[in-house]
């Protein structure tokens, strides 16, 4: 327990000693300090919740399922915090921000942290929905940072469109509280997801279904699920580097990670209803269309950051429609990709945030030979997106994998569109990567100090769960396949 | 030292000659002195493990601690493998003999020599594993594993914008074939529940699902392949790697891709049937004949060795068709023999594709040429090369004693039997195949002819091949191997097929006995008085005679008068007076123009002259390639209209979402 | 469920929800920015009465306090803020009819049929009369989320943003008698923080395109030019 | 198989090179006759490859060791193919080492240093040569390979002395297959013999010749090796047509009378052919290069349509 409220706060008291009191030389060191005595906080939870299984109490509840994202979401924030201090110093001694922009980003990053870890902590969804919103809060600062027209732009229509779609994720949970009203005993119990989790069978269909709409097209919007998706590319290009990698690398699994929660009510309500895998299917078609979408957009890019935004959206996709596709091997596969994807999908961004100095630019048109320039920066982008892509040894690949096969044994029709969706999505990326890391260096291009141990640490976990999955995170993964679906894969 | 052990220690080999490149940075000659050595350790390490699994003849498995939770990879070594060991071994072997001399000319260029070398034995070590992987998923891995290492070789001179075009072509052609195949694996997963090769041996499948899985295995492994029309990506990536690599993979991995196709076809998915031998008969020999008729259009070697490249798979192709028509028919022994003439054909063109690659590299290493319009004469400069290089011309034509000729008598013993087949149709189809591989043979000959006399004979056509000269002694020795192995195996086809008899033992249950029966001088694939080829003694003949005229001329050695060339009287001819390679191919151009798009003639140089110009495109990007490319294009364009940037339509379409969904939930 | 048997607190009930889903299409016809934030003002207390109005009924003591809370912030504070921003922005006098009304307003209606169509079940098999409001609030809420896709101003969005709360908040009281209140307390925080930002943002804005209408907002596209 | 038929063998191959030239002036002889010539004597081919021997040899300063060596390849090869062609006796030895594909493998073989050797002192004649000797190959060797086909499908081996036997076995039987694949292998024999329609042996009118570019820069010796090939090329095609589709009166055994007929019958059946041979270079005239193709394509075609037919008509 101490381990968890530790887990959750240590980021809060960190935003507020950021905002407050500390000099901005060492608010860099701090905000690393601080990430770390995190991670190192939810590796204790971590072994309690494997020895002891859940951890619940003051409407909070850590199981297999949430256990790991809260390993990986602070591990993620501290490899960024590592990443973002000489990032950001940069930054600001080119002068595109201020003191101030350089405190209020260190104190919105813990903060931001502290929204995730308590969503994904927390058993009560209504405070679920709370610390969603106040994630955008947090961050919609950040994505306005640099004050440009083109940020302020993508602030607002990440604003908006997040307001707008939470307000109606709102309406969902009250909907959701008033169908628990009269199965449960307590009826202040309403919102605890494990009370209704108990009852979900009893739960009146009708309006679960409606509560589930409202609440996925409101969560999905923060997914990026097509159609909502359209601040997305917005919000990671235009905001400083390391939030695209954390806003790319958590906040959409962690919204990910609340369609499911819900879709475990819902699917226990419409059970033993005509159409008990609605849910399921409501998924499987929005990951599908984001999918093949996202692989559409890759072609059309001309900023870096947007293009690998769009890629976050298509494995978004690929995740939801497994979660939507359900069953054990999809599940495990989906819950995988999550954590693979996360990984990737930051050590990319981070790379790009070096890739961006070294041209001075984010068009992809003007980032040129990279490999020639600063051979680190240049292998890592080819890397990372070769990992990305789906190439083995790399997890994603692994994931990858089970999905494939997983829809080849349930839904072999649907392997189709699949395939063709990563053929596409990965020649959209490669075309745009190949000048970019390729050829001969413009003139004028130098190397900058870049710090590329974290994605030398991502890249490396990716590779190694590519090649052999641990024990201890296959056991972990199963449980929380059972949690979801029931049955385990092992 | 059981087999499995050896081919683990050449994995094992291959990894450390990876690992040890990436300290060339700093330490430049440690690619040469060390990394390449291991490699052909690795090479020589494989060779033994297949070797010996053959003597042997027994399958030996493993498990290793890697993979899936639930599926650990499976490893297994038996018969088949093992032969492809070999292949991969044997070449590997000369490549990295041969590579120790050519990476000095690198050794200050701006290239990566760590990247070179640790891809190289990454290559390596993804072949070896697909050859020994027993389960998909590791299978796949080793497959990805083997593409994506290659294409960071082909990718290796990025400087050009066309080699980078290549590398993306391939890359993504790759994972296109990869995607293909994993699907295939996956419907034999679905009926033998699991991805172990053998739970899918296990598994029953209908017509209908096994025909799909062979059409994606067949698109899958022949993309790899290089069959038309999905070998786009071959002649543009094959040629733009560094030459001791091109020899890998137009060499090896190709190969890897036909061991995929048999794997899977022969092995996994069970019973076999007739129309998917007559898919693989019909693409087979349309893969050699195109392969040819475009290798004869070439003017950069490279380029025209790769597309040869297509030619000999398609002839192993054939043989494959051929193997699966008769058995899927009932014919077994026959199926044997078109099975083994494909598996022959398959480590022949390993070795003469592999010493021609070679050759071209070392050409390009001391004349600093691909283009055939330039040289000339350089029998003369670089003798050895020229040498070795004749042999590999001889044997990639099929010509006797040389091994190319064993392969296509055998492949053409199994067509003439079509006779016993009982299906009119399929009687006259195979002997039209037969047609198809004799017009190739021919075309072969006359591309090499093209090559060798344009190449190495007459006299140089440019300055800097006029100063070519002789290549250290490690690439002479690589070349050389691989050199004799032509011979050899052309002179010994008995004792070879007696060797990889137990393939065909082990996968489709029956020898090839009778092949050897009459002992080592007579090869009888069907029976003694069907047909016998006495390959050594024709060699033995050939040499005597030869001999014997030398004897009798001997005298005459000495008298021979130089003089200028009498060329019917006109003034003694200029280097620029020489056929050219274009005009050389020009009748068979003109014979065949329909197949090409071609575009010649007289064009404005950017120096003022006039120069006459000759492009010769391939017709299946403008049939299947392009527009593809085309309609993601036109879907892209529709749909970033989603991105208006317009706040208030963005908000329209959540509402929309949401009305629709909630009209669908009530 | 005929009204004549209903006591005179829920006949009272019933005509201020009926009252807030007016307040709502004046919200979402009013042309003048000052105008709709003081409709938007009434709605606020309307909603406040409302949960004042259920908290009497059912004796839920802790409504008393979430209907303070809303009057409040909903009422009092939030249209304080947009006043003072609005005169700061010099928008006191703007004006932006909407192109379509009469479509605007079918749609508005069409809205406010299809939520009723959508709750029905649940008024069926529920007896306590509140159900039906939740068919108005669904309505206020998306009549809300209307009025952020016709209006092009941004102060005028941000009303529709808040009433769209008022819906939330109403269908919270009136279906299920309130959340639990660190819920309530939540998003009440995060209503107050949000209309914060959009003070802010709405500086930013007009500094970067020296006005507040969202459709010049149009950086961000993946449109070339050719399309 | 005896050490009789082993000398058998040899005998029939040493048979070859004396025929060779013989046939070659035969021809030559009855042409002239058929112009109104009396002509040089059938023997004036040995009288010029013995003049030749007896001179020295030339080679051009541009010429590489391979130019030296293509000689001896070329003769070496074609005369092996010859004597794998039964001649005077059937169940020889020399045909179990050599079935029919081998022998069209070592025609290659010569064909391709042939190619070579015209390449390699690098004037623009012997390059033409080259390329269009191989462009003629290309379409002949497939076509030739088709006609013999049809009679080893038909004989089920391709080992030319069974077929010959499986011939002799079964007597005559008036078969579609046989009429296609000999005009098949006519036309293809005059086609890689190099004789009119499609070459000309005896000139060296530049733009025509095909044989000759090649040969152009040889002399002495080396020029005799060649000479003496294409002669035995042209008694190798002539013996194939004979032997295989008319072989009545070939030794089945080895018995010097059977032998004695067989020699006695396969000349005059050689000597028939080529005065049919000359009969019809008489009669003909040289096609221009580009509509060989159209005659060779004839050939293939024939050639198919024997295969087909035997696999449609006769099995």
């Amino acid at each position: 327990m101490t381990a968890l409220l530790f887990t959750v706060f240590a980021p809060l008291v960190g935003a507020l000693l950021l905002a407050l009191i500390t000099p901005l030389r060492v608010a860099g060191w701090l905000n690393i300090v601080i990430s770390a005595l995190t991670f190192a906080a939810s590796l204790a939870l971590a072994r309690v919740v494997a020895t002891g299984g859940v951890v619940a109490g003051m409407s909070f509840r850590v199981d297999d399922f949430n256990v790991y994202l809260l390993v990986l979401t602070a591990f993620v924030a501290l490899t960024t915090g590592i990443f973002s201090r000489p990032y950001m110093r940069y930054v600001c001694a080119s002068g595109r921000i201020t003191d101030r922009g350089m405190r209020l980003y260190h104190a919105m990053f813990q903060l931001f942290m502290f929204t995730m870890l308590l969503a994904l902590s927390t058993d009560n969804l209504g405070v679920l929905w709370v610390a969603v919103e106040g994630a955008t809060l947090a961050t919609v600062l950040l994505v306005s940072l640099y004050r440009t027209p083109e940020a302020i732009e993508a602030a607002w229509k990440y604003f908006i469109l997040c307001g707008v779609g939470i307000a109606l994720a709102l309406f969902g949970t009250v909907l959701l509280y008033f169908a628990a009203q009269h199965v449960l005993a307590d009826p202040a119990e309403g919102l605890t997801w494990s009370a209704l989790y108990g009852v979900a069978s009893q739960l009146p269909p009708a309006i679960m279904g409606l509560a589930f709409v409202f609440l996925l097209v409101g969560y999905g919007t923060k997914v990026g699920l097509v159609p909502m998706h359209q601040w997305l590319p917005d919000a990671h290009s235009e905001g400083p580097t390391p939030m695209s990698a954390v806003l790319s690398g958590l906040l959409l699994n962690v919204a990910l990670y609340a369609v499911v929660r819900l879709k475990m009510l819902v699917d226990g309500s419409l059970a033993d209803t005509d159409s008990p895998h609605m849910a399921g299917y409501l998924l499987m078609g929005f990951g599908l269309v984001s999918f093949l979408v996202a692989g559409l957009f890759l072609h059309r890019q001309r900023d870096i950051k947007r293009m690998f935004s769009y890629s976050s959206i298509e494995h978004m996709g690929l995740m939801t429609f497994a979660f939507g596709l359900g069953g054990p091997l999809a599940t495990f596969g989906a819950l995988l990709h999550m954590l693979v994807h996360s990984l990737t999908k930051s050590a990319i961004f981070i790379t790009v945030g070096h890739a961006t100095h070294i041209a001075g630019t984010q068009s992809i048109d003007h980032i040129r030979g990279l490999i020639r320039t600063q051979p680190a920066v240049g292998w890592g982008l080819l890397l990372g997106v070769a990992a990305i892509a789906g190439f083995p040894p790399f997890g994603v690949f692994t994931s990858e994998f089970l999905l494939l096969t997983a829809t080849m044994q349930t839904q072999p029709w649907f392997t189709v569109p699949l395939l063709v969706g990563l053929a596409v999505a990965f020649a959209g990326l490669f075309r745009h990567l190949h000048p970019m890391v390729y050829g001969a260096v413009p003139e004028g291009q130098l190397p900058v100090q870049a710090n590329m141990l974290p994605v030398l640490i991502h890249l490396g976990l990716v590779l190694w769960l590519g090649l052999s999955i641990p024990g201890f995170l296959s056991h972990w993964l199963n449980r929380a396949t059972e949690l979801i679906v029931g049955v385990g894969l092992l | 030292m059981s087999p499995l052990w050896l081919a683990g220690l050449a994995v094992g080999l291959a990894l450390m000659s990876a690992l040890v490149a990436l300290f060339s940075a700093r330490v430049t000659h440690l690619l040469r002195t060390l990394s390449l050595p291991l490699f052909a350790l690795a090479g020589l390490a494989a060779l033994a493990a297949g070797l010996l699994t053959l003597v042997q003849g027994e399958v030996t498995t493993a498990q290793l601690p890697l993979g899936l939770p639930w599926l650990p990879w499976q490893v297994r070594l038996d018969a088949l493998s093992g032969f492809f060991l070999c292949v991969i071994g044997v070449v590997s072997f000369a490549v990295g003999i041969y590579g120790s001399g050519y990476v000095r000319g690198l050794e200050h260029g701006r290239d990566s020599l760590p990247v070179l070398g640790g891809f190289t034995g990454l290559f390596l070590t993804g072949m070896l594993l697909v050859v020994l992987a027993d389960d998909a998923f590791m299978f796949m891995v080793a497959w990805e594993l083997m593409s994506l290492s290659s294409y960071f070789l082909v990718a290796f001179h990025h400087d050009q914008a066309a080699n980078r075009r290549a590398a993306f072509l391939y890359l993504l052609m790759a994972h296109v074939g990869g995607l293909s195949i994993l699907l295939g694996y996956g419907v034999l997963a679905a009926f033998g529940d699991g991805f172990a090769f053998d739970a899918m041996r296990a598994g029953e499948l209908s017509f209908g699902w096994a025909s799909v899985a062979f059409v994606l295995a067949f698109i899958g492994f022949g993309m790899k392949a290089g069959l038309v029309p999905l070998h786009v990506w071959l002649p543009e990536a094959h040629p733009v790697a560094p030459s001791h690599i091109s020899a890998l993979m137009s060499g090896v991995m190709l190969k890897v891709a036909v061991y995929g196709f048999i794997r899977f076809v022969f092995d996994l998915i069970g019973d076999i049937h007739w129309q998917w031998g007559v898919a693989v008969l019909v693409i087979g020999s349309i893969s050699a004949l195109m392969g040819v008729l475009y290798a004869l259009m070439q003017q950069d070697i490279k380029r025209l060795l790769a597309y040869s490249s297509v030619e000999n798979i398609g002839i192993i192709f054939i043989g494959l068709g051929l193997a699966l028509l008769f058995l899927a028919t009932g014919h077994k022994g026959l199926g044997v023999v078109a099975f083994v003439a494909a598996l022959y054909h398959t480590i022949n063109h390993a070795l003469f594709k592999g010493l021609l690659f070679l050759g071209a590299g070392a050409v390009l290493h001391s004349a600093h040429e691909r283009n055939l319009e330039q040289m000339g004469g350089l029998l003369r400069r670089m003798p050895w090369t020229g040498v070795f290089f004749l042999i590999g011309c001889l044997s990639i034509s099929a010509l006797p004693p040389f091994n190319g000729f064993v392969s296509e008598w055998l492949t053409f013993q199994a067509a003439l039997q079509a006779w016993q087949l009982d299906s009119g149709v399929l009687r006259s189809l195979v002997p039209i195949t037969a047609a198809v591989l004799a017009l190739t043979g021919a075309l072969a000959a006359a591309c090499f002819v093209k090559v060798y006399g344009v190449a190495f004979l007459g006299q140089a056509r440019s300055r800097h091949v006029r100063r070519a000269r002789g290549v250290p002694l490690s690439m002479r020795a690589g070349q050389g191997v691989l050199a004799l192995l032509c011979l050899l195996l052309g002179i010994f086809p008995t004792s070879v097929i007696a060797l990889l008899d137990v393939v065909p033992l082990q996968v489709l249950g029956q020898g090839l006995s009778q092949a050897t029966a009459h002992g080592w001088l007579w090869l009888t694939p069907i029976s003694s008085e069907t047909a016998s080829y006495g390959a050594p003694l024709v060699a033995i003949i050939l040499a005597l005679i030869l001999a014997a005229g030398l004897w009798l001329f001997g005298r005459g050695i000495r008298r021979v008068r130089r003089c200028d060339a009498w060329d019917c009287g006109f003034a003694p001819p200029t280097p620029a007076m020489q056929y050219t390679a274009s005009a050389f191919a020009q009748p068979i151009r003109q014979l065949f123009g329909s197949l090409f798009y071609i575009e010649e003639g007289i064009k404005p140089q950017p120096d003022g002259r006039q120069r006459y110009q000759l492009q010769v495109v391939d017709r299946a990007w403008g049939l299947f390639y392009l527009p593809v490319a085309r309609a993601v294009e036109r879907a892209a364009r529709q749909v970033v209209r989603l991105q208006s940037g317009n706040v208030r339509i963005y908000l329209g379409w959540s509402l929309a979402t949401l009305l629709i969904l909630l009209w669908i939930m009530a | 469920m005929n009204l004549e048997q209903l006591p005179l607190l829920q006949q009272l009930m019933i005509v201020l929800s009926a009252v807030v889903l007016l307040t709502s299409f004046v919200l979402l016809e009013q042309a003048r920015l000052v105008a709709a934030i003081h409709a938007f003002a009434w709605q606020g207390v309307l909603v406040a009465m409302v949960t004042a109005v259920v908290a009497t009924g059912s004796g839920l003591e802790h409504l008393f306090f979430s209907a303070a809370l809303t009057l409040g912030l909903k009422a009092l504070l939030i249209p304080w803020m947009l006043h003072r921003l609005v005169r700061r922005l010099e928008l006191d006098r703007h004006k932006e009819p909407l192109h379509h009304p009469a479509l605007v307003i079918m749609a508005g209606v069409a809205l406010v049929i299809f939520s009723y169509w959508l709750v029905l079940p649940m008024i069926q098999e529920e007896l306590m009369f509140t159900r039906n409001i939740v068919a108005v609030s669904l309505a206020v809420v998306l009549i809300g989320l209307l009025m952020m896709v016709v209006r092009q101003q941004a102060v005028a969005q941000v009303l529709g943003f808040m009433s769209m709360e008022n819906g939330l908040f109403l269908a919270a009281v009136s279906a299920t008698g309130g959340m639990p209140l660190v819920v309530e307390l939540g998003v009440a925080f995060d209503v107050l923080v949000a209309m914060v930002l959009f003070g802010v943002f709405f500086f930013q804005i007009s500094e970067s395109i020296d006005s507040l209408d969202v459709d010049r907002m149009n950086r961000l596209t993946e449109r070339t030019d050719e399309e | 198989m005896s050490l009789s038929s082993w000398g058998v063998a040899l005998l029939q191959a040493l048979l070859y090179l004396a025929l060779a030239p013989l046939l070659a002036g035969w021809v030559r002889k009855v042409k002239a006759w058929l112009q109104n010539r009396r002509g040089a004597s059938p023997l004036q081919p040995y009288r010029d490859l013995y003049k030749l021997f007896g001179k020295e040899a030339r080679m051009a300063h541009t010429a590489s060791p391979l130019f030296r060596a293509a000689p001896y390849i070329v003769f070496t090869a074609t005369w092996l193919a010859a004597s794998a062609i039964p001649f005077i006796a059937t169940g020889l030895p020399t045909a179990a080492v050599a079935d029919v594909i081998v022998i069209a493998g070592l025609l290659a073989l010569a064909r391709f240093f042939l190619a070579l050797a015209g390449m390699d002192v690098g004037t623009a004649f012997g390059g033409m040569g080259a390329s269009r000797e191989m462009f003629v190959s290309a379409l002949a060797e497939p076509a030739m390979l088709m006609a013999v086909f049809t009679l080893a499908m038909t004989a089920h081996s391709t080992n030319l002395s069974s077929v010959v036997d499986h011939q002799l076995l079964h007597g005559i039987i008036l078969r579609p297959s046989y009429m296609f694949a000999l005009t098949g292998l006519l036309l293809v024999a005059l086609a890689e013999t190099g004789r009119i329609p499609v070459d000309n042996p005896a000139t060296h009118l530049e733009l025509t010749m095909i044989h000759e570019a090649m040969i152009l820069e040889y002399s002495g010796r080396h020029l005799a090796l060649m000479e003496w090939a294409a002669q035995l090329k042209l008694l190798l095609y002539g013996s194939l047509l004979v032997n295989v589709f008319f072989p009545w009166g070939m030794a089945r055994d080895i018995h010097p009378g059977a032998l004695g007929i067989g020699l006695l019958l396969v000349v005059v059946k050689l000597a028939l052919l080529g005065a049919v041979l000359a009969a019809s270079e008489t009669v003909l005239a040289k096609m221009r290069l580009f509509r060989v193709p159209a005659f060779l394509n004839l050939a293939l075609l024939l050639a198919l349509l024997g295969l087909l037919s035997h696999v449609i008509l006769e099995v």
